[in-house]
């Protein structure tokens, strides 16, 4: 296990906190660390910063999350990892779609050449939209608090996607379904990263497969034209106990 | 032509590679995969009667060269598995279920199931190390491993293999309790804990669980040759295998199979190929035209 | 400052770390140099009433982080062993005697002779993995168990340790049957075996020996935390201790003291030397003043 | 365990066999294996050769060496190793003093500019004289059947060393015991290779100790100056069971 003393706790939106700590250790985008809380449980956690201060930006969902939301400077974390395959970094525009919490993943790709579609339930939820330039940011809140009154693939929908060399895309598995069905045909290519229950993050315990991929070790980055290929994906997943039930 | 093919029972395996039992088996559509990467045939995690929900995380702890788990024998329950039992069996090969519980009327409940499911054979998880009630505290008393194997296999017709935990001061006796069963598979992951020392606290929630990947390798090896010299048995050898050397070593044990499980993690579902890769180099290399030729030959001596 | 020393049931170690029994404590002059070199204590090679020769090489097995052993107990015999003891205790530093047999009266008469040679403390080899009719074979007996620390006890007047085996279905039951003992040594080496794919045979004469090393490190944990929650007894904790870290998890669950063994082979004589500077630095860091703080504070959460 | 293949095994004398393979590993002079005959033994074995090509020479003293000298070419032998310190090698005329089977160990080390004091029980058993130039051999035998009746020692004795850079030396237990008692004060530095049995090769069983350091780690090869403070060494031993014994 990895401890690290944490830096600074800043409060991103009123559910999200955001931990930089020092470790220096080679981290892609997109990959991931089980978060222990020693006491509580073990979470997965995207890396919201991969340079030599690394971040987790966590979201308040429930017991273990919410312990870690407590924590303030000085304090230590303990994870491993990293684990899983990150994004493909090229060159050139990027479009960057993040709902919730999903936005913690692809931060570190933001850079000055990208655009951000980004959502929330309601307007002071929406995360990192300030790292993006006004002009190139687009927003979409569930209760129509701010921009769109919809979902990302409504926007997306009324886009020209030509420029953009990337599309990267994280969020819940239906906003992300409907953008991988929208997408499968014309950018194939596009990113997006999967979330599901995950008890090892280390492929063997199953509890995080999706059609026979391990998200911890496969994914969690798939293309949109592997995720369109996913027959479970959308519809179907096992519960904490291994039972079938469909996606909501 | 060398031959890797194997007959397990009446089982015919196109090579002598499993899935081990709690690895990549709770999804039908991930058991399918396995097997579609190269595995021979695999056995479906540990299936109860009921439900069981297993323990909060942490539930494994990543080692050099090994791992705890304490997952919990979580599972959907044996009716629910059905679903997942059919996705898998798609693949045309033996898909071996893996049953669990505490008294001989459960023990059969669930065979019965499996059988109607498809399952080419029953594996009895009787040493699982780290769950009160079932597992080894079923496993280490003679009297009932003798009486649940007795009723499954009075209820069943596809071969049925007792697995048996390494934490036992005579496996020699239990083995002799189980002759009833077609075989053995062995062995199940050894006691253990992990202490984080700057969190000065057990990590797993369940503070024990099971060691498995390379450092039981030796363990296993052993509970193998001991138990294949006491009964001559046909047995699944699993425990830390992650090449083919380490196959070949549980066959000269006297392994008519192996299964493999943490290495599957360490190295990904690919390794099922790598290992049928290696083992055909290495019998042509050794001159081995059919692996029948080394299983037991280092009891022999 | 930081306070290393410990206090063994009225013994007193400059540092946690002692010589587990059968590495490098057959030669008095030997033991005498591992205790300049750094070790608070030294526990003898197992000693019987008679001299014993033990098996033909090869009686080891190197592996990557571990070993397997089967040297098969060879001592000279207690009355020889006097003029090796008389060495060792020059060095002024305790010196525990590690005594085996099949009886309660062979273990009176070893146990007398070690405390006529000065020994510090007997320690009870209950639990050799590889050897008929003594070490483990009696030690899994719970009612020879009791009458041999009955025996003993009521012989000599220097602590009594019982080493126990980790090849045991039940711990907490052989525990409970050692009560009558000052406290307990944990582990033993578990029963292994290697075998040689191309020479297609086991590597060791007696094919079945005792794996210790890093590989059993948490199996070692396991059995100290579950001992000491059991019993609340002092535990000298032994198994693949290789750094200050892993000494420091051994106290937490519950060790009193620690001995090393395979890591001196791996590492030489030093490690001792090596391991108190390397405490030392943990315990500032973490803000320990003395080892009390942390023993056993890994079970009581 | 290493497995080789014997590329070629030569008759030395009529009781010793050098057997080459081929193994690419680093080897040091002095350094030794742990070589397994299955179904055997395991004895220690000096490396009588250190290129690429490396040997064993082995003589016939009992149970496991015996069956190594049935072994022909293109049989297998097993080893594990390398293990213990070797010799100094320092650059300028050396003095390499072998009894029996010890001339194995020296062997690496003989250059054109090494003179050699070779002894055996009798002629016929002398190992490796002829890597010598004639003009820089002296022989002695326990017989008399060739060179000086008598020990390496009384050869030395009589000889000016001062022109030698290195002395090293090989041999039985008490041939070089009386070398070390004629050294220590004159040649501290000079080196010589121990032998006691051994039964783990490794560091932990204890039967291969002297004085408190283990041949196989802390030696074989050891400096005249170092060995002549082991008290135990020339006086006594413990046996295969641990019975302290004297050496004779
Ligand atoms: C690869 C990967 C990367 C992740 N990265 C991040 C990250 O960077 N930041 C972050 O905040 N979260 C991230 N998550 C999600 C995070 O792991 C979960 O929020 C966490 O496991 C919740 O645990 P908990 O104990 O707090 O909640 P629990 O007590 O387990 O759950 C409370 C309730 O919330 C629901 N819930 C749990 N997780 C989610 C979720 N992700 N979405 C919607 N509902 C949920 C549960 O079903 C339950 O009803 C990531 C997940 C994965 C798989
Ligand atoms: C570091 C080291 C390097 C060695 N290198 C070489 C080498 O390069 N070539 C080589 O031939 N030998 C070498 N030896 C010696 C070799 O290991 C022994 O000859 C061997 O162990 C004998 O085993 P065995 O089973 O054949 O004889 P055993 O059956 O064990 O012994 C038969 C009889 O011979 C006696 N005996 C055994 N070994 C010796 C000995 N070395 N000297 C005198 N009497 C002995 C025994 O006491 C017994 O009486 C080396 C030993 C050491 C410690
Ligand atoms: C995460 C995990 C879960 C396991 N679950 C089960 C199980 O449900 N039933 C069972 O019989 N064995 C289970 N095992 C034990 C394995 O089947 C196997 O016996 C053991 O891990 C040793 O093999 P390995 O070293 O190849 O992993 C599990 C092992 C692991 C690592
Ligand atoms: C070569 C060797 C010999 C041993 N001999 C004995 C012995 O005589 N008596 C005993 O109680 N334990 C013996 N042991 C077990 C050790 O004392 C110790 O319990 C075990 O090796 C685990 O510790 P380690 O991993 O630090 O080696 C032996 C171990 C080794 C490796
Ligand atoms: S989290 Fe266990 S397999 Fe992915
Ligand atoms: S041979 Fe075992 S310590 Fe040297």
């Amino acid at each position: 296990m990895i401890r690290a003393r944490i830096n600074n706790v800043r409060h991103e939106t009123p559910s999200v906190n955001t931990l930089t700590f020092t470790w220096d250790h080679a981290v892609q985008p997109g990959q991931f660390a089980m978060l222990w809380m020693p006491g509580y449980g073990e979470i997965p956690m995207s890396f919201s910063s991969t340079g030599k201060e690394k971040a987790f930006t966590v979201k308040n969902y429930g017991l273990t999350s919410s312990k870690v939301l407590e924590l303030v400077d000085g304090d230590y974390i303990y994870f491993r990892g990293p684990y899983g395959r990150g994004y493909t970094e090229r060159k050139g525009r990027s479009l960057i779609i993040g709902g919730g919490s999903g936005m913690a993943s692809l931060r570190p790709l933001i850079n000055d050449d990208s655009y951000g579609i980004v959502s929330a339930k309601t307007r002071s939820e929406l995360l990192f939209r300030h790292m993006f330039h006004e002009a190139s940011l687009m927003v979409a809140t569930d209760d129509g608090s701010e921009g769109v009154k919809g979902f990302p693939v409504d926007i997306l929908k009324d886009m020209d996607i030509s420029p953009f060399k990337n599309i990267y895309i994280c969020g819940p598995e239906m906003m992300i379904f409907s953008i991988v069905k929208y997408l499968a045909d014309k950018r194939p290519e596009a990113e997006a990263s999967l979330e599901r229950s995950m008890k090892c993050g280390i492929g063997v315990c199953d509890s995080c497969s999706v059609s026979g991929f391990q998200l911890c070790r496969d994914g969690p980055v798939f293309s949109v034209g592997e995720i369109a290929n996913m027959k479970e994906y959308g519809h179907e997943k096992l519960s904490f106990s291994g039972r079938r039930v469909p996606v909501t | 032509m060398v031959n890797i093919e194997r007959n397990l029972c009446g089982i015919r395996l196109e090579n002598p590679f499993l899935l081990a039992s709690g690895i990549l088996d709770e999804n039908g559509y991930t058991m399918k995969k396995v097997m579609e990467d190269g595995a021979a045939g695999v056995v479906t995690k540990s299936i109860s009667k009921e439900e069981k929900t297993g323990y909060k995380t942490p539930v494994v702890v990543e080692l050099e060269g090994a791992m705890i788990n304490a997952i919990g024998l979580s599972n959907p329950g044996i009716d629910a598995f059905g679903e997942e039992m059919k996705l898998a069996i798609k693949c045309g090969k033996p898909v071996i279920g893996s049953i669990f519980g505490s008294l001989p009327d459960d023990f059969r409940a669930v065979a019965i199931k499996m059988e109607e499911f498809g399952a080419s054979a029953i594996e009895l998880n009787l040493s699982c190390p780290h769950v009160v009630g079932v597992g080894l505290e079923v496993g280490s008393d003679p009297v009932l491993v003798r009486a649940i194997i007795r009723e499954v296999k009075g209820s069943v017709k596809i071969p049925v293999f007792a697995k048996l935990s390494p934490n036992l001061s005579n496996p020699g006796e239990i083995a002799n309790a189980a002759l009833d069963s077609d075989g053995f598979t062995l062995i199940n992951t050894v006691r253990a804990m992990a202490i984080d020392p700057h969190a000065r606290r057990p990590v797993l929630s369940n503070a024990y669980g099971g060691l498995s990947g390379p450092a039981i390798k030796y363990i296993g090896l052993r509970m193998v040759h001991e138990i294949y010299r006491e009964t001559g048995r046909p047995i699944m050898g699993v425990g830390g295998i992650s090449s083919a050397l380490d196959a070949v070593e549980y066959m000269m044990a006297g392994s008519a199979a192996v299964q493999v499980g943490t290495a599957v993690g360490m190295h990904g579902r690919k390794i099922f190929k790598e290992l049928t890769l290696q083992l055909t180099e290495f019998m042509k290399e050794e001159g081995i035209a059919s692996l029948d030729e080394i299983v037991g030959i280092a009891v022999k001596k």
